[in-house]
């Protein structure tokens, strides 16, 4: 397996970045982390994660999709679509990885979503295997294994170095490009540290959260639940749970009228909001109640039952971090099924 | 879809000029919504306005930009053009394109680009311009006057005249004001009281009139037509409607030592008391701060002489509430006091006085039984120094700024009086102008120097001593001998500079009316509305508005009745539409526009709100009353939510504005 | 006129004569007005006509005690005694313009006369 | 303390003054406590909890709560006292139907800054004489409470209730804070370097709208921000421009009426120090306008719902400051 | 420092004007002939208290460079108390401004009676003046509606 000493992955990265643009998860001046274009000097990251998730390339918070001007009857319309240039995102944890599996089912499935694609074609994603995991980690949950990430390539860091594995074609140009900097090395080490972490992640506390309940044919048993009503008395109705989720994939559009011409863009929506899928008629989900059984309903329900069965979440954490009140998709799953 | 009508007016050549106004026309027509985009000599003439009337008409317009002048102009011409064809009033703009553009503008390039920025935001404007429909109110048929003075007496019996009631509320326990206080009047010399008097009477014997004496406004609500307004009416400790006014009781009262205000403390009165003999009403008040029953139980002559019992050592002050369609402020003047003036020795020196108290000793119903006497030593004064503008025409710091315009005309006559009444005693008059315009003003005061031999020497008074001799030393300039001259006095009369009532400042609260720096109620429009304040239905009569003297207060105190008259004529007034409203689906409640707002227009009301899962949930949301409301907009920033929203100036109408000027 | 002179003693003395309304009132309170050929009255028209150089060889200019007795009274805020005080700068000013020169000084001198006076009167009348 | 609190709970439950108890609710962890209505003695025997991590304001919920049916006991700390206070003003409680009862205030910790210390894999947290006992996957980690507190604990303006129906511990006083600091320290800087230093946060915003739906003075029945006829409704910030609207006027809006109960800057996932611009409107008030406290009482007027005819000009602004 | 003063920039100041006092003293500066430059484009209001602090931010969202807000002289408001209001909010508003790091002489309150129409006209030339040296609005606009 090739591998790079742990010192020279500025090296690796200078190299990348000398061809197309690269981003890793560095460190803030709050402390957290967030995928930052690289420059030289910049280090990755100590945190497990980063606050937004990495869907942010290939789906970001607020997207033009076209302009229009209007002059006297006559409507001009302006395609403002670019090709997007290659990028690579480094450090990828498994749990982003696998959400971009889930973005895809609903964006590269017809009609395919060409904003979408277009970046999804030119972002190479390069994985980083998980070796501390936290407590509020639960992706084996989702079947998926943190020391075994998916994506274009993966890396796994062991004791001082980073080795490096290709799955796709791209994952193997991100390897070309750095070729000279990297050697063989030993797998052996690399085992023992993955066999560490394996043994950290039985003992993790939400180890024993299963989907086994859930699934597309659980409409019925939960949709009516009394439980709903005490799950979300205190749900602030804000965002933060769908805007740091890597998998919530929700957009509404919007015309903006910038005194020259309209831009028609779209930005991320919450099903959490009050105005969330409103209508001419009105909003179909009146009460936060409602608003907040969309969103776990969704996730646990309805996306597996259009989907073969994929749930849509990947236990990555982040909403139980990050909500304000403290009311996350683990909460809701252990008191549904709590008859 | 909007249809809209764009008319740019050349105003001759007052916009043509520097706009070019074809440009302008043909720019506009082009913005989205304009079906039609005119230019015309004079949009404001008979046949510019047809111009407008047939293109509603012939466009099935739904709104109307008129690029002329200030709408302050023709904002009104415009609407009732389109009212008369048929459009509501309120769905046209006026782009201001002469006063603010063309006028100040020369290059030609510019000031048309300016133009058509203007026009496109009246047009972002029109387009979301509502129809707007002026509510009416009825009007109360009764009128307030403010004070009981010559001014508010004038009034009330113009008013009364007309037939309508009246109310007078005066401070004082009697009306007639400064007025009765005033031995002649000037130019003629005849008596104040005897042609004060009989008005006095009138006012009380008419139907029409109430005089709430000893009385003040506590409280004013509503607005022009309709307003509330809380009367406190003083405990005076003697049953009105009982006394007779014979005077027994203040002959009896045993409390003598008390400075008589009516005479400017010149001498005394009794505790128990009826200001002067011509009182109106002619009702005794006790005095509390001085009876010895009401300080301290002891004494109660006054109730037993009193043979209709009309004492009432319990009474209370007494709130009474009344309506009322117009209100006249007829607070009048003060003169300054003159504690700050040391040189001229007004506080050591008893034989300093000021005019007005030169009035009462002079007077026949004065403290000396109208014989001149020095107060000091009651001798007859030899030599008396009239100093003029005292206070007056000063620095802010120094005094009032403004000429008190009433000093040169009574000073004169002062003068005159003294030197008929006593031929040997030497008047001189230190003045730095003579001002005197008036009818028959300039003869009056040429009288007194050449008939009267009154001594006019210009010149300020620098400094006045009393001597130990009794004497005073008037150390002063006489510009025009260029010499510094030192008069031998017996007395001195200072001019004392006249300010507004004390009272006025809180009123003019209650009012919401405005006052000048001075404490001078405003007028509407210092040449076309002098009588009028800028508050709908407050008119101002007398010195409450500036000095003045009997027949300029007696012909204001006319011309505000006449404006209250034509006020109450009417059955209702309209009501200006561009007023705030509140959404009740978005407002909190919370309060913040009810405590700004300066009228007190907004209310809360609990509302039965249908929720989205069939439920009702009762809210308190606020109302708008639209009549009272005057379309300031305070409350539409207060408001967090954005419930409150001013009609004709709205949110979002103001937004589009701003998008188009900054297209 | 000499109008940089008048801009002078405007400026030093910060008065603006404007405001005079000519009342007289500091001529009929300066305690030397009958040393003075021209009134502090006088002073404040000259000022505004720009006839600053007649002031300037005015004895009056001397005989002002700067008691500010006309600054106190003046109903407009005119202070005259501050105009006075400029036009004496003026003359101070100008080359060989001190009234008092330090050799003048030991006759003048009176026992009983405090130092304080002396100096003040060296910073009035000299350079 | 826990403990009392819930036997005391019980019993108002039981003698039928209150119906509800607003309180906290335990969670998977240490540190994830969620307010939660209480109806019965077994739920709060189970989950009711009170310790160094219940530092969320729940006087908010009581807007709605006190609008239900029979009385709500809340618990709430000094500073919930005051944004209870400042709803009453605003008539936006029923304050007749809630039952408060006082309990001391923090300071209170703040899971973010332990886990700032590198610190993962956590299981439990003790305070042991001020110092912090954590449990983690890798091992026992120990670090001083005071450097988990929370910033808004930190900097605590009062340890008084200004209301409350009954105490339970005892009340605390009004305190020195050094709470202006950082807005002074913004304030000497040169606009350039305030510019860039709020750029740097503001861009961070993801209008996950966290900060607004917390605070207990945003209860609006329909924000602006989410109202389209108000022409600045946005679920997004589309450009930078927006960042500083939503937050300029959101501030302006709670000017005033903002207690400084610090919940914005709390529950902001991207840790952007949204107080310090409500704390920037309350030094301005209290420099320009007089001493005022929101919340302190149910009746004073609101600074910007009143003045006086000798208050500063607007051009105050240019005179002071650097530059 | 800036050492370019921005003599070729045309700054767009907006400039929102109480009807009864400060419009009045804009017509009267046209009246009287006053000029002032045609960068100002003036907004009438009721009050100056109508003038919402997002007024004033929209004005820079779309490319305003300065925004002025004219009202009557405090004690004079046609509606008693309407510019006292106005005085607290912009103060505020624009103390918010400037901690934002928005440059002071963007923002301004000026009392303009309607017999002031020189100084609403000194007023609009100065500020103008004073807005064109700090150049173009960069650091509270819209970049979406920047013009091309």
């Amino acid at each position: 397996m090739l591998r790079i000493s742990a010192d020279k992955l500025d090296a690796l990265f200078g190299a990348v970045s000398a061809k197309q643009k690269l981003y890793i998860p560095a460190d803030r001046a709050d402390g957290e982390a967030a995928f930052t274009e690289y420059a030289p000097g910049m280090k990755l990251t100590s945190r497990l994660n980063t606050v937004r998730s990495a869907k942010d390339f290939f789906f970001p918070q607020t997207e033009n999709l076209v302009e229009f001007k209007l002059e006297g009857k006559k409507i001009e319309i302006n395609d403002i679509r670019e090709e997007c240039d290659d990028f690579v995102i480094f450090g990828v944890r498994a749990c982003d990885a696998r959400s971009f599996t889930i973005l895809d089912k609903v964006y590269l499935s017809d009609p395919v979503d060409t904003f979408y694609k277009n970046r999804r074609d030119h972002g190479t994603v390069v994985t980083l295997a998980c070796d501390r995991p936290a407590e509020t980690c639960f992706c084996q949950t989702f079947g998926i294994d943190p020391t075994a990430p998916e994506g274009d390539c993966s890396v796994w860091r062991a004791e001082e170095y980073y080795y490096f594995k290709a799955i796709t074609a791209k994952g193997q140009v991100f390897i070309d490009s750095a070729a000279s900097l990297l050697e063989e090395g030993n797998a052996a080490e690399l085992d023992s540290a993955v066999a560490k972490t394996k043994a950290v992640l039985e003992k993790l506390p939400l180890a024993n959260v299963s989907t086994k309940n859930f699934g597309g044919d659980k409409l019925n048993e939960y949709f009516n639940s009394d439980k709903w009503g005490e799950l979300s008395e205190s749900c602030l109705g804000c965002g933060t749970c769908t805007f740091v989720c890597p998998t919530c994939q929700c957009y509404d559009i919007r015309d903006f009228d910038t005194g020259n011409g309209i831009k028609r863009y779209r930005c991320w929506d919450s099903c959490m909001y009050s105005d969330f899928t409103k209508m001419a008629h009105g909003n179909p989900r009146l009460t936060q109640l409602e608003r907040f059984r969309q969103r776990f309903m969704h996730k646990l329900v309805y996306f597996p039952a259009n989907n073969n069965g994929e749930f849509g979440c990947v236990g990555c954490g982040r909403c139980l971090s990050k909500c304000p009140i403290s009311m996350n998709i683990v909460k809701v799953m252990k008191a549904l099924e709590d008859k | 879809m909007q249809r809209i009508g764009v008319f740019v007016c050349h105003c001759g050549t007052n916009i043509a000029a520097t706009v070019d106004v074809k440009t302008v026309a043909e720019t506009l027509g082009h913005e989205p919504g304009v079906v039609i985009s005119q230019d015309y000599q004079y949009m404001c003439s008979e046949s510019g306005q047809n111009l407008v009337k047939n293109a509603i008409k012939e466009h099935n317009l739904t709104g109307v930009v008129i690029c002329s002048c200030s709408p302050r102009m023709h904002e009104n011409t415009f609407r009732k053009a389109a009212a008369a064809a048929g459009l509501n009033p309120y769905l046209v703009e006026i782009a201001n394109i002469r006063e603010q553009c063309s006028w100040i503008h020369k290059d030609i390039a510019t000031a048309t680009e300016k133009a058509i920025i203007l026009g496109r935001a009246a047009v972002a404007k029109v387009h979301l311009n509502a129809p707007l429909t002026a509510g009416e109110s009825p009007v109360v048929k009764r009128a307030l006057v403010i004070g009981g003075g010559i001014a508010g007496i004038q009034t009330a019996l113009d008013i009364a005249e007309a037939g309508f009631d009246v109310d007078i509320v005066e401070k004082n326990p009697t009306i007639g004001g400064k007025m009765a206080q005033i031995d002649k009047t000037f130019p003629t010399l005849d008596c104040a009281a005897c042609i004060l008097t009989p008005k006095m009477v009138e006012a009380s014997q008419n139907e029409h009139i109430t005089i709430h004496s000893f009385s003040e406004v506590a409280e004013v609500k509503g607005f022009v037509g309709n307003f509330q307004v809380k009367i406190k009416k003083k405990a005076r400790f003697v049953d009105e409607t009982k006394c007779t006014g014979c005077g027994l009781c203040t002959e009896k009262c045993p409390m003598k030592k008390v400075p008589n205000e009516f005479n400017m403390g010149l001498d005394n009165r009794t505790a128990i008391y009826i200001p002067f003999a011509q009182a109106v009403p002619k009702v005794a008040t006790i005095d509390p701060n001085y009876c010895m029953m009401l300080k301290n139980g002891k004494c109660g002559v006054c109730s037993k002489v009193c043979s209709v019992g009309a004492i009432d050592y319990k009474q209370q002050d007494r709130f009474i509430e009344e309506k009322y369609g117009a209100i006249v402020v007829a607070t009048g003047f003060n003169p300054i006091k003159l504690d700050k003036y040391d040189e001229f020795a007004y506080n050591q020196c008893p034989d300093v006085v000021t005019s007005l108290e030169l009035e009462r000793l002079m007077n026949a119903a004065g403290p000396n039984g109208g014989t001149l006497l020095r107060p000091s030593d009651k001798t007859h004064p030899h030599t008396i120094v009239f100093v003029q503008c005292v206070g007056s025409r000063c620095d802010d710091s120094k005094g009032k700024p403004y000429c008190s315009k009433i000093c040169c005309m009574y000073t004169a006559k002062h003068a005159m009086l003294i030197r008929e009444k006593y031929p040997d005693t030497e008047v001189y008059v230190f003045y730095i102008d003579v001002r005197t315009p008036g009818k028959n003003f300039d003869e009056f005061y040429r009288r007194a120097v050449e008939q009267y031999n009154v001594h006019y020497i210009k010149g300020m008074v620098g400094k006045v001593t009393p001597k130990s001799d009794g004497k005073i030393d008037v150390q002063a300039s006489d510009l025009l001998a260029n010499e510094q001259l030192h008069i031998n006095a017996d007395m001195v009369v200072l001019a004392a500079a006249i300010e507004p009532d004390k009272t006025a400042r809180p009123l003019a609260t209650m009012l919401t009316t405005q006052m000048d720096t001075n404490d001078f109620f405003t007028e509407a429009h210092p040449k076309l509305r002098p009588v009028e304040s800028a508050t709908a239905g407050i008119f101002l009569s007398g010195a409450c508005q500036g000095p003045k003297d009997i027949p300029e207060t007696v012909a204001q105190a006319s011309a505000a009745a006449a404006k209250a008259i034509g006020l109450l004529c009417k059955n209702s007034i309209t009501c200006n539409p561009c007023v705030a409203h509140s959404d009740e689906l978005m407002c909190n409640g919370c309060s913040s526009c009810e405590k700004v707002c300066p009228y007190g227009a907004i209310t809360y009301i609990d509302k039965e709100f249908r929720m989205p899962d069939r439920t009702t949930k009762v809210r308190r949301v606020a109302s708008v009353n639209p009549a009272v409301c005057q379309g300031c907009g305070a409350c539409t920033v207060a408001c967090p939510s954005g419930a409150m929203d001013l009609n004709g100036f709205s949110n979002s109408q103001i937004m589009a504005e701003v998008d188009a000027i900054c297209k | 006129m000499n109008k940089n002179l008048k801009e002078q003693v405007l400026r030093s003395s910060g008065a603006n004569v404007l405001k005079c309304m000519r009342c007289g009132k500091c001529s009929a309170t300066c305690p030397s007005y009958d040393e003075m050929e021209y009134h502090p009255h006088q002073f404040v028209y000259m000022v505004e006509k720009g006839d600053i150089e007649t002031l300037m060889k005015s004895e009056s200019l001397y005989r002002c005690l700067t008691c500010f007795a006309c600054v106190d009274r003046c109903p407009r805020g005119v202070e005259p005694a501050k105009v006075v005080e400029a036009v004496r700068l003026a003359a101070v000013r100008q080359q060989g313009g001190n009234r008092l020169s330090p050799d003048m000084i030991p006759d003048m001198l009176d026992e009983d006369l405090p130092q304080q006076a002396i100096v003040t009167a060296l910073r009035k009348y000299a350079k | 303390m826990q403990k009392a609190m819930i036997e005391r709970a019980k019993q108002l439950l039981a003698d039928g003054t209150v119906k509800r108890v607003i309180g906290w609710k335990r969670g998977e962890f240490a540190y994830d406590i969620t307010p939660a209505v209480f109806e019965t003695a077994e739920e709060l025997d189970r989950d009711f909890v009170f310790d160094d991590f219940t530092a969320a304001n729940v006087s908010k919920y009581l807007v709605k709560e006190s609008r239900k049916e029979g009385r709500v006991l809340a618990f709430l700390k000094p500073c919930d006292t005051y944004s209870l206070n400042q709803l009453t003003k605003e008539h936006r409680v029923d304050r007749g139907n809630i039952y408060v009862i006082g309990v001391p205030g923090g300071p209170k910790l703040d899971i973010e800054k332990i886990k700032g210390k590198g610190i993962t894999g956590i299981l439990g947290v003790k305070n042991e004489n001020y110092t912090l006992k954590i449990d983690t996957l890798y091992g026992e980690e120990t670090m001083p409470f005071y450097e988990a507190v929370l910033d808004k604990c930190a900097s605590c303006k009062s340890k008084k209730h200004v209301t409350y129906d009954e105490l339970m511990g005892d009340d605390g006083d009004i305190l020195e804070s050094n709470r202006f600091d950082m807005v002074e320290k913004l304030e000497n800087m040169t606009s350039q370097e305030r510019y860039d230093f709020w750029r740097s946060e503001l861009s961070k915003c993801i209008r996950c709208n966290a900060c607004r739906n917390v605070c207990p003075a945003c209860t609006c029945e329909n924000c602006v921000f989410d109202n389209p006829k108000s022409g600045v409704s946005n679920k997004a910030a589309a450009d930078s421009f927006e960042e500083n609207m939503f937050h300029i006027i959101r501030a302006f809006h709670v000017a005033g009426r903002c207690t400084d109960c610090g919940e914005c800057s709390r529950v902001c996932p991207q840790h952007i120090p949204l107080h310090l611009l409500n704390r920037k409107f309350i030094k301005d008030i209290n420099a320009l306008y007089g001493e005022y406290q929101a919340g302190a009482d149910t009746e004073s007027r609101a600074p910007l719902n009143n003045y006086t005819a000798d208050d500063c000009e607007a051009s105050i602004v240019h005179e002071r400051g650097v530059e | 420092m800036q050492v370019n003063d921005n003599k070729d920039f045309q700054p767009l100041i907006v400039a929102f004007c109480c009807n009864w006092c400060s419009y009045a003293g804009a017509d009267l500066s046209g009246t009287n002939r006053l000029n002032y430059p045609t960068n100002v484009k003036i907004i009438r209001v009721p009050c100056s208290c109508r003038v919402n602090p997002m007024f004033i931010l929209r004005a820079f969202q779309r490319g305003a460079d300065g925004v002025i807000l004219c009202g009557c002289h405090p004690g004079d408001c046609h509606y008693t108390s309407g510019n006292y209001f106005t005085r607290r909010r912009m103060t505020l508003l624009f103390s918010m401004l400037d901690f934002l790091g928005i440059e002071r002489d963007r923002t301004r309150v000026e009392w303009v009676s309607a017999a002031e129409g020189a100084k609403f006209a000194a007023t609009m030339n100065e500020f103008t003046e004073a807005v064109r040296k700090l150049g173009p609005n960069r650091r509270l606009e819209d970049l979406r509606c920047r013009k091309q």
